[in-house]
């Protein structure tokens, strides 16, 4: 296997080098910058779900004091050069994405015109009065019903797809010999509600344009800043070179953040026929409206079981949500759900198959763990199966889950499982847990009458996954000629630490101390190309880098000191910011005297040595995938009069090979999984039959607060995957293990009444209607 | 969203016809409700709706799809665009005037369309609005039924008798409802729609 | 995320606010604590052309013992009225349902006034006024009047005070002898508006017979709702033949408009409700029963 | 359109600006006083990200209008920390206990968190959770944030 970099720095709980500037109310958010005469916008957005745009008359709104300009998609759109995303890349058919409503608005929310006005209170006023001439014209507002009624109504969402379908994909068909010769067979139909990102800071963005140099400057709030430069230069057919996205702090993302959308697109064009720079921040209500949303996926899954409970074939059959404007192309990224369906188990068969189907909502966009459905289902799946055959769960789960003297592992959907041990964090949790004395615990309170519970998810993850430019990231280290060191890498964190975790692994990379290695992030006139934070890549995929790039500049460092000591450079040492003689630690020269005399004495250099303190590097990760797994379980008490769950007690057993800086992993973790935990009690994106959505604030869209969750305790399993370092992604697991681990200790719970919920959210009201079903 | 509301007034049913059907008697009688041009066949009028703090104001046209003053039968179109903001309301009112004699009942069924803001916060209470919006309607146009206002007014004063379902009608109906809270647990501009309707459908009536 | 324009005033006493209001009509109006207001002016779901800001008025802060009661100002903000020593014994029932009233930061701007005046359905002082029999107080040029609170909630945000009138302060009747009382909510979270909620006073004799009985109900009508059939069904009955569950079950018969939403629908409501008050009367039977051995 | 100028006392300054009176406290502050270190997160007053002591009272500056805090000591996220940079115990604990990512809701759990230990110096841990859950994270799951309240609480 692949050496561990034994540091200094990583694997310690290092404080975080962003919060200093954070706690003081001293970040930079896209919010925070304002430039000479900068104007704002706002966007005029649909009321309806769907209706036909007759006219528009901005007269009134343009005679407003204040107001400097109002764009229809006539003025803005013809302009669009080229707009497809690197994820997905340039020739792949895309679903249609003006950036404004083009003659029919397709979602209620669907921005129809911008307004351009001298502060946020003008520009609003003037919304107001832009007169949008509708017809109003029906809509689909349920996806499970896109493709009737495109069929007995022709009801369609985008002319280009007749049957609202905008694609599917199947794999091997079921094994059906299997599931009708099997001894147990178990099938359940889940369905997984609309939920978001919701990100505390909403999207946003800055745009300077100067005609004359053409130059474009974009402040933005996003998770990708290279990205949205070649996305800019591309969109308005100008050189990369003269576009600079600068992000310093950005307020979450989640995945809202990775890949532009149709606003974003917007304010780019517009602020190419402004003269000064346009300021766009969406308020919480366009945010809950527009900024797309995620999961919403209704699916049969299946199981086959022989007598012991061992497992002989899986199918899931599905149907996800992708609303009217999914970004980037959804056909593709819904497949994971497919794909990953095995999951962490011996699963000898498995088949799936999915359409993707149009609604007359905002639009499906990425969310940390897109695929989230599999594990939600499988997991579901398991535990019904559990109790039809009389088996505890975690008997079931102990003698399918895959251990890791099983690596290397095909799964029947072609994934090449290595480096992973999921019966490893399984039993870590399981232990962690005392699932015997729960079980007791359990008894005594049913016979008191309270009902509690017990729920278990397991998962394989797929992070750095290596397609396309996510497969290399680069960075550059530079000793500065104070003999301090820079590193500089694309960034894009959202909250994932990543100027803390380069630093540590800089500083052990160099032999440097921590103080005296700084990091410069985000700004594209300054840092390489990379992918940027998403797909739980910024960890491993950093730490190549990093660990490149540092190994090139190691060598500079030596070879100088070498010289300046009069030895050979294997005899050299680098730490604590000096080299020295391995044999004589006292013998030794400070990062600072050689970066000194690099820098200001370079002619003392032996000929044809370089003063050169600096190394670029790009890593590309050695494997498609990095897959890291983990273990959630989770206790819960429900109320059965109310139907109010209770968090008990929250277990999560992880591996993400070994930890960079356990504070972030965890921290990383608990964010993931109290996202989950809201996606299985409280959050639900409504529209109502009309396709007017119900949760446009967050009076009616529940995050979960303090009072909601409870406290998490941690395992870790640190099995090095096969990267530099070992280290695996982080990011988005929590998000997809807890949901089926809270919906699992629910029915476990209200097991003995015959309640079993597959349809999510698990609201306190749909409980009791459960409970009260099942007693009739 | 359909609603039944039926209310009774204690004069024959011609003479409420008669009533119903003239706009000078039934405009004033309509909560919030304001009549603005009448053109041939195209009618505007404004209705305000306030509930607290909230107000809606929607402008209004109307168009007239059925009229049998045999049946006692009329069915209005109104559409309403709010005066602030984006928000809009329609409605199809049906009127039908049954004989009892010397009472006269009225059933109006409403189908009610609505988006914008109004249709976001505030779908939970809509029946429960629309039933009191036209229990004030009764009542103010049974005291101009009733005029001149004699010392002995009818005992059986106006009673609404809301057909309209408590949004027990199933999940549907539920998913309409808002979340209470601070900012709109009851917004009831969406019955200025309705109110739009019956004024519109109401000044309809007196071209005959 | 906005308000419209709009004009601020700044009155110096309540006779100022009111003629103030006169004269602007109802483009105006009054701005308290501004913690329902301002959201509604901010979505633009509400505009005025004028807010007249009566929350610095001296003379509408205070808490005050009068005679039997306990006059509370209209100013007086959340946050005082759930740290007050006074209220908390002479009113336990509005302490106990102060850190109901959203969070914190909500209840230091917050007021009794505005809570009352804006009279939510799921707002928790309105249903303590009803349960306790409070009054409340309003002025107008036309004078001073007093409403009691059984008359006050008219609708959904409606009340019976007059355009133009100012609710200058609530009185709270203080129970005497062996009482309990009781805060009974269900949100889906932590400082949410209630799905359902009730607040239950009683006071018992020295043979513990029910002789009062105060139920406030919230969330489970388009007004806080007061469970009169429930009150006059336990007044003069011994604790030892009522039920919390009979109890519940009555306080919920005579309610006629229970909302439905995103969170339940009305039978759920009604359900919750039910089991609410039956917790709530059993807590506060424990209380004032603890109280005779004190006693 | 009429503007009237308001002053206050911001983090000990005495600060004046004319403004409509539709603005708020949390926009005086962000742009009139150019300290935005006070975030606006839903601006209808849920998330709490706008959290400032008005006279040393937590409050939402998105629910109140510059107006109504005319004569007004406000305390920002930014009057928190010391001149010298030296951060408060309440900060220092969040550092330490990992309560915050991105960093965006943090200002609004600084100053809630001082006001709810200046109230009650010694929580329960019910006490911190409901005094906490007027303030949304998305990022940390409130793990860091309810130990950086434990903690913060036991150092003042």
């Amino acid at each position: 296997m692949t050496q561990t970099v034994a540091g200094r720095y990583a694997g310690a709980r290092v404080p975080r080098v962003e919060d200093s500037r954070l706690l003081t109310g001293h970040g930079t958010y896209v919010d925070d910058v304002t430039r000479p005469g900068m104007l704002h916008a706002c966007f005029v957005r649909s009321p309806f779900a769907r209706a036909r745009i007759d006219g528009i008359d901005a007269s009134a709104a343009l005679a407003f004091p204040g107001v400097r300009a109002v764009f229809t998609a006539g003025d803005l759109n013809p302009e669009v050069k080229e707009a497809w995303h690197a994820v997905v890349g340039k020739d792949v058919p895309d679903t249609p994405r003006p950036p404004l409503a083009e003659g029919e608005a397709k979602f209620v929310g669907d921005p129809v015109a911008l307004v351009v006005a001298e502060n946020r209170y003008i520009a609003e006023d003037a919304v107001d009065l832009v007169e949008v001439d509708y017809e109003p014209l029906p809509a689909v507002a349920d996806f499970t019903q896109a493709i009737r009624l495109a069929a007995d109504a022709g009801v369609v969402v985008h002319e280009a797809y007749p049957d609202n379908v905008a694609g599917g994909m199947g794999g091997a068909p079921p094994n059906e010999e299997t599931f009708a010769s099997a001894a147990h067979v178990v099938k359940a139909n889940v369905y997984q509600q609309m939920y978001a990102p919701v990100p505390i800071e909403t999207r946003g963005l800055v745009v300077e344009w100067q005609a004359a140099s053409g130059e474009l400057t974009v402040w933005a709030s996003t998770q990708i800043p290279h990205e949205l430069r070649a996305f800019s230069a591309r969109l308005l057919g100008i050189p990369a070179h003269n576009v600079r996205v600068i992000m310093r702090d950005t307020g979450g993302g989640f995945g809202q953040k990775v890949v532009p959308m149709r606003e974003d697109m917007c304010i780019l064009l517009a602020a190419r026929k402004l003269p000064t720079a346009l300021k766009w921040i969406e308020d919480r209500r366009e945010n809950l409206m527009s900024a797309g949303q995620a999961r919403h996926v209704d699916g049969t899954v299946r199981m086959a079981f022989d007598e012991e409970g061992t497992i002989l074939a899986a199918d899931i059959d599905f149907m996800q949500d992708i609303g009217a404007y999914p970004t980037p192309y959804p056909v593709l990224t819904t497949a994971a759900i497919g794909m990953f369906f095995p999951g962490p188990y011996r699963m000898p068969k498995a088949s799936f198959n999915y359409k993707t189907v149009f609604t007359n909502t905002a639009g499906l966009a990425a969310y940390r763990g897109p695929w989230q459905y599999e594990t939600l289902s499988r997991e579901i799946l398991l535990d019904i199966g559990a109790r039809t055959m009389g088996m505890d769960p975690v008997e079931l789960r102990r003698g399918n889950i895959l251990r890791c003297d099983e690596m290397p592992y095909f799964s029947a959907t072609g994934m090449p499982y290595d480096h992973v041990a999921p019966a490893d964090t399984f039993e870590q949790a399981v232990k962690i847990l005392n699932h015997e004395g729960f079980r007791k615990e359990q008894r005594e309170a049913l016979a008191q009458g309270r009902y509690i519970g017990l729920g278990f998810s397991a998962y394989i993850e797929p992070t750095a996954g290596a397609t396309g430019n996510l497969a290399t990231e680069g960075a550059t280290i530079r000793m500065e000629s104070t003999g301090k060191i820079n590193v500089y890498v694309n960034g894009g964190s959202t909250g994932n630490s990543i100027e803390t975790t380069v630093v540590q692994l800089a500083a052990d990379a160099l032999g440097a101390d921590i103080e005296d290695v700084g990091t410069i992030q985000g700004d594209t006139a300054v840092t390489p190309y990379g992918a940027g934070a998403q797909g739980s890549r910024s960890g491993p995929m950093t730490a190549g880098a990093v660990s490149e790039a540092g190994a090139v500049l190691r060598k500079q460092i030596t070879a100088m000191a070498a010289h300046r000591l009069g030895v050979e450079e294997s005899d050299i040492e680098l730490g604590g910011s000096n080299a020295f003689v391995r044999e004589d630690p006292s013998t030794r020269v400070s990062f600072a005297d050689i970066a000194y005399r690099a820098y200001y004495e370079p002619q003392q250099l032996p000929a044809g040595m370089a003063a050169t303190l600096e190394a670029t590097a790009r890593y590309t990760a050695p494997t498609p995938f990095t897959w890291a797994n983990a273990t959630h379980a989770c206790t819960c008490e429900v109320d059965v009069q109310t139907g109010q769950v209770t968090l008990t007690r929250y277990i999560v057993s992880e591996d993400v090979g070994p930890m960079i800086n356990p504070n972030v992993v965890e921290g990383q973790i608990a964010g993931g999984t109290v996202q989950g935990i809201g996606g299985a009690l409280l959050e639900n994106m409504v529209y109502d039959d009309d396709g007017n959505p119900l949760s446009s604030t967050f009076v009616d869209y529940l995050l979960p607060t303090a009072t909601e969750v409870p406290t998490i305790e941690y395992g870790h399993i640190e099995i090095p995957g096969p990267g530099v370092g070992g280290y695996k992604g982080v990011g988005e697991g929590g998000a997809i293990g807890s949901t089926p681990a809270v919906i699992n200790a629910v029915n476990d719970a209200l097991a003995p009444l015959g309640v079993t919920v597959t349809r999510l959210p698990a609201s306190p009201a749909a409980l009791v209607d459960l409970i009260e079903q099942a007693a009739k | 969203m359909e609603f039944v509301n039926e209310f009774r007034v204690p004069v024959p049913i011609n003479q409420a016809w008669e009533v119903l059907t003239d706009v000078e008697r039934v405009v004033p009688a309509i909560p919030g409700a304001q009549l603005l041009s009448v053109d041939g066949d195209n009618f505007t009028g404004t209705v305000k709706v306030k509930v607290g703090p909230i107000t809606m104001q929607y402008k209004g046209n109307a168009s007239f799809e059925d009229k049998d003053s045999s049946a006692h039968r009329a069915v209005i179109r109104a559409d309403g665009k709010e005066t602030r903001g984006q928000g809009n309301a329609s409605a199809v009112v049906t009127a039908e005037l049954k004989d009892e004699g010397e009472t006269t009942s009225c059933v109006l069924t409403t189908d009610l369309t609505i988006s914008g803001k109004a249709a976001q916060f505030g779908r939970g209470i809509l029946s429960d609005v629309a039933t009191k919006l036209i229990g004030q309607f009764a009542e103010r146009l049974e005291a101009d039924l009733v005029a001149p206002p004699s010392s002995e007014t009818p005992t059986e004063s106006p009673r609404t008798l809301s057909a309209a379902p408590q949004s027990e009608s199933g999940a549907s109906l539920d998913l309409l409802g808002v979340v209470a809270l601070p900012i709109a647990k009851r917004v009831l501009p969406v019955a200025g729609a309705l109110a739009a309707g019956l004024a519109i459908g109401y000044l309809l009536g007196r071209r005959r | 995320m906005k308000a419209a324009s709009f004009d601020y005033h700044r009155p110096e006493s309540v006779d100022g606010a009111t003629r103030m209001l006169a004269e602007l009509g109802e483009d105006a109006k009054i701005l308290a604590g501004g913690q329902s207001l301002v959201p509604m002016l901010a979505l633009r779901l509400a505009f005025f052309d004028h807010l007249v800001d009566i929350s610095q008025l001296d003379e509408l802060k205070g808490i005050e013992r009068r005679g039997d009661d306990v006059w509370i100002g209209a100013a007086t903000t959340d946050a005082v009225i759930g740290d007050d020593e006074q209220i908390s014994s002479a009113v336990p029932l509005l302490t106990r349902a102060t850190p109901f009233v959203g969070h914190f930061q909500i209840r230091s701007r917050g007021t009794l006034g505005g809570s009352i005046a804006h009279a939510d359905p799921a707002g928790e002082y309105p249903a303590v006024a009803l349960a306790l029999g409070a009054s409340v107080e309003a002025v107008s040029p036309g004078g001073r009047r007093t409403i009691p609170a059984t008359e006050f909630f008219t609708g959904v945000w409606e009340t019976a005070l007059e355009p133009g009138e100012v609710l200058t302060g609530v009185r709270f009747p203080v129970w005497t002898g062996r009482r309990g009382f009781a805060v009974q909510e269900f949100a889906r979270r932590h400082g949410d508006f209630a799905i359902a909620g009730t607040v239950v006073a009683v006071a018992l004799d020295s043979h513990d017979r029910v002789s009062r009985c105060g139920i406030g109900l919230l969330g489970l009508g388009s007004t806080p709702r007061r469970a009169s059939k429930a009150e006059a069904a336990v007044v003069g009955r011994s604790v030892a033949d009522l039920t919390g569950d009979d109890i519940g079950e009555l306080a919920m018969s005579d309610l006629d408009d229970i909302p439905s939403d995103l969170q339940g629908s009305a039978s759920y409501r009604s359900r919750v409700g039910a089991v609410l008050v039956a917790r709530a009367w059993a807590e506060a039977i424990e209380e004032a029963t603890t109280e005779a051995t004190n006693a | 359109m009429h503007e009237r100028t308001v002053r206050m006392k911001v983090n000990g300054q005495d600060t004046a600006a004319d403004v409509e009176p539709r603005t708020t406290l949390a926009d005086f502050l962000r742009e009139r006083c150019g300290l935005t270190g006070t975030h606006l997160g839903c601006e209808h007053g849920a998330c709490g990200a706008c959290t400032v002591l008005l006279d040393g009272a937590a409050i939402r500056s998105c629910l109140l209008f510059a107006v109504q805090a005319a004569g007004a000591e406000v305390t920002t996220v930014e009057g928190i920390a010391a001149a010298s940079g030296e951060l408060s115990p309440v900060q220092a604990a969040l550092r330490d206990c990992h309560g915050l990512q991105c960093g965006f809701c943090t200002p609004g759990f600084v100053m809630s968190i001082t006001a709810l230990l200046k109230a009650n110096p010694n929580p329960s841990d019910e006490e911190i959770r409901q005094g906490l859950s007027g303030n949304f994270c998305r990022c940390t799951g409130y793990q860091g944030i309810v130990n950086a309240v434990r903690v913060a609480a036991d150092t003042t």
